[in-house]
């Protein structure tokens, strides 16, 4: 159990500037996810953390001591590569009890920690084979038995789960959450599922460009995304965006061309001003498809998600997702005032 | 161990320049004579000669010894059936001592015991194949002789990075419909650089070595129209006593290596930082 | 089940047929181009072999193609244990155990001490670490001959001249920019996500080298056991001048036998002589094949 | 009872490995065992790699205690550095002074200390002939000019035959030339040039003349001669396709090997005519400084065993070489051994080689010059030029 | 456009059968899913059907042509490999292009395959690097760009999305299924991701242990699963299970110690058999949460998951799921009949 406190991190990978002046503060015990675009710098910063990669600036403390220059394995950490780096001599047993065996963890407790891994992962058939006998999710289960034997006081995580079917995934989630709890360690979690982000998280990061854009509880970000890129970033499909203007001539209203929006109870940061260009932002799941809705667009696409359905309306030449629990056919829908955001059309941060 | 080794290198680099700026005779001691062993050196013809066959000879040696330790690797890549058989046959020459393989390279070149011979015994009377006893072609049958000991070294090396590849890509160039010997050609060669690399060096060193070949097979002749620079300095240095000259030979030999080697070096330790990560 | 159906529609017994026909035209090719290969490569060895088996008498007569017509094995026998190597006469297998005694451990050091150097140049990148590697490089291309004086007097100075270990460690020193550059090189192309995973593991320098590096080695080992058996195996003047009369190398009975200047030359006893110094390198070809495996990255990372 | 004295252990270093030689050497060990040394070999074929070698072993302080070199001025740099123990007891008591040719003396001899005990002298220059082939050709005697020479050598072109058997390297072609001319030349003209380095002489049309026909005898050897070893080229002539071969004394093993017999089939001659000069070669063994009473007794008694009579007799007899001093029992010795033995007893026919006169690298240089004339289409002029560049060059 | 069958396919890796006896219809320009656990051998497959794995036994039939021997590149195929596989030491646009330089596709066109391919993958400007520069995600892109530059009758995707974040995803979903539509190739597609599933599939395949389970549309496998396995492994979380008998007395009944459903209405296969032994499925969408349901259970953990809810409640030592659009507290569900199935315990077989 340690913080991780990272200071005006600057990572240089070939000729560019990956990572950029980022501060990130991870508590001690607490399960943080970061999400972001590929190719945003989360493996990066991962491995910063881990110490494979060298910072250019900045410092890295884990559990309160200063280790931007430690050696990995003097940071107390593990780490499950995204693209696992699994010794390719070493059977899958071996693989995993590599790190205990060297730090002279005595045989029987080796014994134990792998067989519970192996039991977690259903790795137990395979533990005599070597990677390139195993299917790509096997692997990836091999990468994470391979952390999580070492019981290190922060765990890193690099899309652990990627690879595997929505079953094994819902379970693994679920025995990670419980290895978090049991061991009392900090775990750090790339993952582009939204779902998992949001049922592991503590708090969460969005990340850009080697940037973090918010980090705060999943339900914050979620239900309040601090500029437009969290916004369309997070949920599936992301908001739908309307822009218009703020009309506070009669309380507040958001207005455009086609649209008409009593936002009076919105918590504005700062006071409205009128005529102000703004984006207004409204999750599917706020867009009520009702037969009386006030605004007419036909049904363009329907996706089946089994459990519900998403349902697009041409809306003046932007396509606006509906969710929807059953099969009603949608044609019209009015957009439900209280879990909207609202950002600058110019900063596009959240007003 | 490894700096035992380089403190080695370095101390006797030093040592030899400094005995090159000296008459030493059979022992490495003697009057400081300054640049007087190079002036000397430069003014003697065979050595000059030494170095341009060198220059001839490392680009037809290397050329085709990468060329044809290459194609052999990469055919004995093809699960082809005896493979461990095949492999000796093709590396068995680097295990004997040219005093013996080069005089039977010169008796087979040889025009009137050898292949020229044969053929004209076998009443091809104008077969002619006798570079061996021409100036100007006697180098080429230094090339062939070498080519035939190094080259399975060299299949040897590409072979172990060739197996090193992963099989996955190979997978994925069947897909892409990529003729086989493009995959060799366009992806698994340039992935082969590191043992390319390897092989150029360690060819390089055999050039600037070569001299047991010479000796076997031409004694540097006809004339000194085979003449090597290693040749050279093992004949100052013990037939001919003069360790001066021949440390300066040394000295100037290994110069002229190390401006040849020093772009290639550091274009490689370049490219290797930018892959590496 | 819906597929039940189909299966009754099936054929009733798998069919297994080739992949491919044996000998495709590309396949002719290929084994074509290798015997053609291994003739080029085979015909000194025939050369010798016949030679070996010739009496004098027939050499002398200069058809080095021909069959011999008396074959004999006495040059053999005379190479093995007859023919006269200075006052001795007793042909090459006197120093048999000498050159075991120098090969193994030179081989097996300078092998380790390359591998090591190989693995440390490139993943731990010490500081310094490129200079390093450029003065062993220049050191490579040294003539041995000129350092002969030198690691004599510093030998003699340590008092190692003329022993065992000397004439080893001489061969470690001769050994190791090839050796370097050899596992160097390997180990370059191998991904750098496998030493990251190792070290966070809490692989120290060793234990990666030996648990994970030397097993991901074999066949750049092969290779390197190729290389350095037959270089040190082969050895003779730094034998000579460095391993001191009690540790003769067998090749300095073999360039007895077949370097004399002024002497008459039994050709027949020269190639035999060859042939059998030659065994040992070349057992060790045929059999350095299962250190050739493929794919020894297999499935080590994805990308 | 005296105890038995320990014997003196000699390690011996020498590159004498072939069969004969083995046996010629043995004939030292043996006497020198028995005069209550212990012989310990450390035989190093090659000329060059047994004297790197022996030097290596000077150098490292494990030097042998008696190494063999050319009877020549390659130890002369080890004399210089001093050391060598020198051997002056033991000459004194040989009355080595009297019964060595002057040749010998002077190559061993520096500022008048002996440093080597001289073992056999090799004659580098004879003429070895195929009496078969000699008679197919037509030819009836020996020549006795250069001239005749050349017509034999034509008939026995005419005849089908190789007239010349020769081998194409570098030290073949000194040796031929060398005989050239010290026949051509004669031997003021070889002293001028070899011993005293006069460039005038290398630029005087004698010179020329010798050059010339060095290379004219070109012509008469065949095109599979360039790089051919020396035995191949003697059993050229054992054979009797090819007519004759200008070699040291030790081709004659060759012919003893393959059962010819000196004089019956094939036989030998040192130049031409009754006053012929007679090259002289030689080896000798040296003995490393050391302070060591009992290395420096076994020294001088391998010094003192070696020049004896008896085994000189039997050394010489089975090296195919003469002895150093006339005395010896000549019965065993072949029919070309006795004829040098007669015509070294004329010492104005002595006529040392090169190597005692020139230090080894002049003496290698001028072998790059001759090579080159040799092998390629040079006129003698620019020969001449060269071989008084190296001269220049090669003096320190 | 070319359909593919597979008859009786066994295929062997090492010393294990991997795959047997497999049948698969695919039809010309249709776009199959495979769906199964990870390491049941859907990679196995597909490579089986490129042609790089030999089948021990049966056959593959292209376009109506035996390739069950035929090399890769005669299979007019595509494949994206789950390990990617790019070649090391070529930049992004060589990877993609090679292919088509070597058959000697013009120039002009593989520009304009790769521009599109990139502009459809964002890898504008990526294209000068190596695989060695790029984040997991991109290497993906790649790999599927090198595939569908191809422009092949058969497309196999190995999960290509696996590594992409929702917001790629989505898009590049949608892209796959223009691709689709515009070159009316056939497309088999593995992947973990039950959204991608539904929305892409024509069919779906659902495999266990190297065997089909299940062939369908996604509707019909999502609704009407033919087994206890395919009823589980589908749906996130999958359906809640519940064992009991039939009981035929009056109408036809559901009935275990704690519950008692009518299913007169749902559509049997067979009669029901009075007394059988059955497993109820009810997907969590159909576990109607209301104050006043039936079934009165604690809420044991709630699981926002933004868009919606999973409430698991503790009903008799086991968790059923619900999932509710919004924040109302649970605590009691009723089970909507409609869309439950069934199963015989003993065969697992639906009735
Ligand atoms: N070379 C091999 N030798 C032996 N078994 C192998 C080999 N390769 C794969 N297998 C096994 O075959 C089975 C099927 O592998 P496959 O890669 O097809 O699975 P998959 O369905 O693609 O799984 P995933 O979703 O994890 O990628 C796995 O259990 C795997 O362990
Ligand atoms: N060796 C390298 N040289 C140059 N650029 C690199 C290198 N490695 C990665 N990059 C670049 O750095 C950026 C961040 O990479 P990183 O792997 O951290 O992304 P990521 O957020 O993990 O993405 P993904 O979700 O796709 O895995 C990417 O744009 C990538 O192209
Ligand atoms: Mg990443
Ligand atoms: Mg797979």
């Amino acid at each position: 159990m340690a913080n991780v406190s990272i200071r005006n991190l600057q990572i240089r990978l070939g000729a560019s500037n990956v990572i950029d002046s980022l501060d990130l503060d991870v508590g001690a015990g607490e399960f943080v996810v970061l999400l972001g675009p590929s190719g945003c710098g989360k493996s990066t910063l991962l491995h910063s953390i881990a110490g494979l990669n060298d910072a250019s600036a900045g410092s890295i403390r884990i559990g309160g001591r200063d280790m931007t220059y430690a050696d990995p394995k003097d940071r107390g950490i593990a780490l499950v590569f995204q693209s696992y780096a699994l010794y390719p001599t070493m059977n899958v047993e071996a693989n995993m009890s590599f790190g205990l065996r060297i730090n002279g963890t005595p045989k029987a407790e080796i014994a134990r920690r792998v067989a519970r891994a192996a039991e977690m992962l259903q790795l137990g058939p395979l533990l005599g084979r070597k990677p390139g006998e195993l299917s790509g999710g096997q692997r990836q289960r091999v990468a994470i038995g391979r952390a999580i034997v070492r019981e290190a006081d922060v765990f890193l995580f690099d899309e652990p789960l990627s690879n595997l079917d929505a079953q094994l995934r819902t379970e693994l989630r679920r025995e990670l959450k419980h290895l978090h709890a049991r061991l009392g360690a900090t775990m750090i979690y790339v993952t582009h599922d939204q779902v998992e982000a949001m049922t592991l998280a503590d708090r969460m990061a969005v990340m850009k460009g080697g940037a973090i854009q918010q980090f705060d509880t999943p339900d914050a970000v979620y239900r309040a995304p601090e500029n437009l890129f969290v916004a369309t970033f997070l949920g599936s499909p992301g908001m739908n965006l309307f822009h218009g203007r703020l009309d506070c001539s009669d309380g507040v209203w958001f207005r455009n061309d086609h649209l008409a929006l009593d936002v009076s109870r919105y918590p504005f940061r700062q006071a409205p001003a009128e005529g102000r260009r703004v984006v207004l932002g409204v999750r599917p799941e706020d867009v009520d498809v009702r037969a009386d809705g006030a605004c007419r667009a036909p049904v363009t696409l329907v996706e089946a998600m089994g459990a519900h359905r998403v349902l697009w309306h041409g809306f003046h030449g932007r396509e606006v997702a509906a969710i929807v629990p059953d099969g009603r056919p949608g044609g019209a829908f009015t957009l439900r005032p209280d879990h909207i955001s609202l950002f600058d059309e110019a900063t596009t941060l959240r007003l | 161990m490894a700096l035992t080794a380089l403190g080695a290198y370095v101390l006797t680099f030093l040592w030899t320049a400094r005995v090159s700026l000296s008459s030493a005779r059979i022992f490495p001691t003697g009057d400081f004579v300054g640049l007087g062993q190079y002036e000397r050196l430069f003014r003697n013809a065979r050595w000059l000669l030494s170095l341009q066959n060198l220059a001839v000879y490392a680009l037809l040696f290397i050329a085709a010894c990468l060329v044809l330790g290459f194609l052999l690797a990469v055919f004995i890549d093809q699960q082809v059936a005896g493979e461990g058989a095949l492999r000796t046959v093709f590396l068995y020459p680097y295990a004997m001592s040219f005093v013996a393989t080069g005089l039977v390279w010169q008796w087979i070149l040889n025009p009137e015991l050898g292949i020229q011979g044969v053929a004209r015994r076998l009443g091809f009377g104008g077969f002619t194949f006798d570079w061996i006893v021409r100036q100007e072609t006697v180098l080429y049958t230094v090339v062939i002789a070498t080519v035939w000991q190094a080259s399975g070294l060299v299949m040897a090396l590409l072979l172990s990075g060739l197996r090193g590849i992963d099989a996955e890509l190979w997978k994925a160039a069947r897909i892409d419909g990529i003729p086989k010997w493009r995959v060799y050609l366009s992806i698994v060669l340039p992935m082969l650089w590191p043992s390319l690399s390897t092989a150029f060096i360690l060819l390089f060193v055999m050039v600037v070595k070569l001299f047991d070949a010479v000796v076997a097979m031409t004694q540097g002749g006809p004339g000194t129209a085979s003449e090597v620079p290693a040749k050279f300095i093992m004949d100052y240095l013990f037939g001919r006593a003069n360790v001066g000259l021949a440390s300066a030979a040394s000295i100037v030999l290994l110069l002229t290596v190390l401006a040849i080697v020093a772009p290639f070096c550091y274009a490689r330790s370049r490219a290797l930082q930018r892959s590496g990560g | 089940m819906k597929r039940d159906c189909d299966l009754a529609v099936l054929p009733p017994a798998a069919r297994v047929r080739p992949r491919k026909p044996l000998l495709t035209p590309a396949r002719l090719g290929i084994y074509a181009f290798l015997l053609t290969a291994a003739l080029f490569f085979l015909v000194p060895l025939y050369v010798m072999l016949v030679t070996s088996v010739k009496p004098m008498a027939e050499i002398r007569l200069g058809n080095i193609f021909a069959l011999p017509l008396a074959p004999t094995f006495e040059p053999w026998r005379n190479a093995w244990q007859a023919a006269c190597t200075g006052l001795e006469c007793e042909g090459i297998r006197g120093g048999f155990w000498n050159s075991v005694k120098i090969t193994v451990p030179s081989v097996l050091l300078s092998i380790a001490i390359g591998a090591v150097n190989g693995y440390a140049l490139s993943f731990w990148r010490p500081r310094g670490a490129n200079a390093l590697f450029a003065v062993l490089m220049i050191g490579a291309f040294v003539p041995g001959q000129v350092l002969l004086y030198p690691l004599v007097r510093a030998l003699a100075a340590a008092g190692l001249y003329s022993s065992l270990p000397g004439i080893v460690l001489v061969h470690l020193v001769f050994g190791m920019p090839m050796m370097t550059l050899l596992f160097r090189n390997y180990y370059a192309a191998l991904p750098q996500e496998l030493f990251m995973a190792a070290r966070i593991d809490g692989g120290g320098f060793w234990r990666i080298f030996y648990s994970l590096m030397l097993p991901m080695s074999a066949p750049v080992m092969a290779v390197a056991a190729i290389m350095q058996v037959t270089n040190i195996w082969n050895d003779f003047l730094l034998g000579l001048v460095f391993a001191g009369s009690d540790n003769l190398p067998m090749t300095v009975q073999l360039n007895n036998i077949i370097n004399t200047t002024t002497g008459e030359r039994l050709y027949n006893v020269n190639m035999a002589a060859t042939l059998l110094t030659s065994l040992v390198p070349l057992a060790l070809y045929f059999f350095s094949g299962r250190w050739f495996v493929r794919g020894i990255a297999s499935g080590a990372v994805k990308g | 009872a005296a105890p038995v004295p320990a014997p003196l252990k000699a390690t011996v270093s020498h590159w004498w490995t072939s069969g004969g030689e083995s046996a010629a050497i043995r004939q030292f060990a043996d006497a020198f065992n028995r005069a209550g040394g212990q012989w310990i070999d450390q035989a190093v074929a090659g000329a060059d790699q047994s004297r790197a070698s022996t030097i290596n072993r000077i150098v490292g302080g494990n030097a042998p205690v008696a190494a063999q070199f050319n009877t020549s001025r390659q130890f002369r740099d080890i004399v210089d550095q001093g050391l060598l123990n020198n051997l002056d007891d033991v000459a004194a008591r040989g009355n080595w002074d009297n019964i060595l040719p002057r040749t010998i003396i002077d190559a061993i001899k520096v500022d008048g200390h002996y440093y080597a005990a001289p073992v056999d002298i090799h004659m580098p220059a004879w003429f070895f002939y195929s009496k078969a082939a000699f008679a197919r050709a037509g030819i009836k005697a020996e020549p006795a000019t250069f001239d005749e020479f050349m017509q034999h050598l034509d008939l026995l072109k005419r005849a089908g035959l190789i007239p010349l058997a020769f081998g194409g390297q570098v030290w073949q072609e000194k040796i031929l030339f060398d005989a050239v001319f010290a026949l051509v030349g004669g031997p003021a003209l070889y002293l001028k040039i070899y011993r005293d380095r006069d460039v005038r002489a290398v630029h005087s049309p004698a010179f020329r003349d010798v050059l010339v026909k060095f290379r004219r005898l070109r012509a008469y050897t065949d095109p599979g001669a360039p790089g051919r070893n020396w035995n191949d080229a003697t059993a050229l002539v054992v054979s009797g396709r090819a007519g004759v071969q200008i070699m040291g004394d030790w081709a004659k093993g060759e012919f003893t090997t393959a059962g010819q017999v000196a004089g019956r089939e094939f036989g030998c001659f040192p130049g031409f005519g009754p006053k012929a000069p007679y090259v002289v070669a030689g080896d000798a063994f040296v003995f490393p400084k050391t302070g060591k009473p009992h290395v420096v007794r076994a020294q001088k008694l391998l010094a003192t065993v070696m020049t004896a009579p008896g085994p000189q007799a039997e050394f010489s007899a089975r090296k195919g070489s003469i002895p150093i001093r006339p005395d010896v029992d000549m019965s065993k010795l072949d029919l070309c051994a006795r004829k040098g033995i007669e015509i070294m007893a004329d010492k104005s026919r002595q006529l040392p080689n090169t190597e005692m006169l020139l230090d080894p690298d002049l003496n290698g240089a001028l072998q790059d010059v001759l090579t080159n004339y040799w092998n390629r289409d040079d006129t003698p002029e620019r020969a001449q030029q060269a071989f008084a560049q190296a001269m220049k060059d090669n003096t320190w």
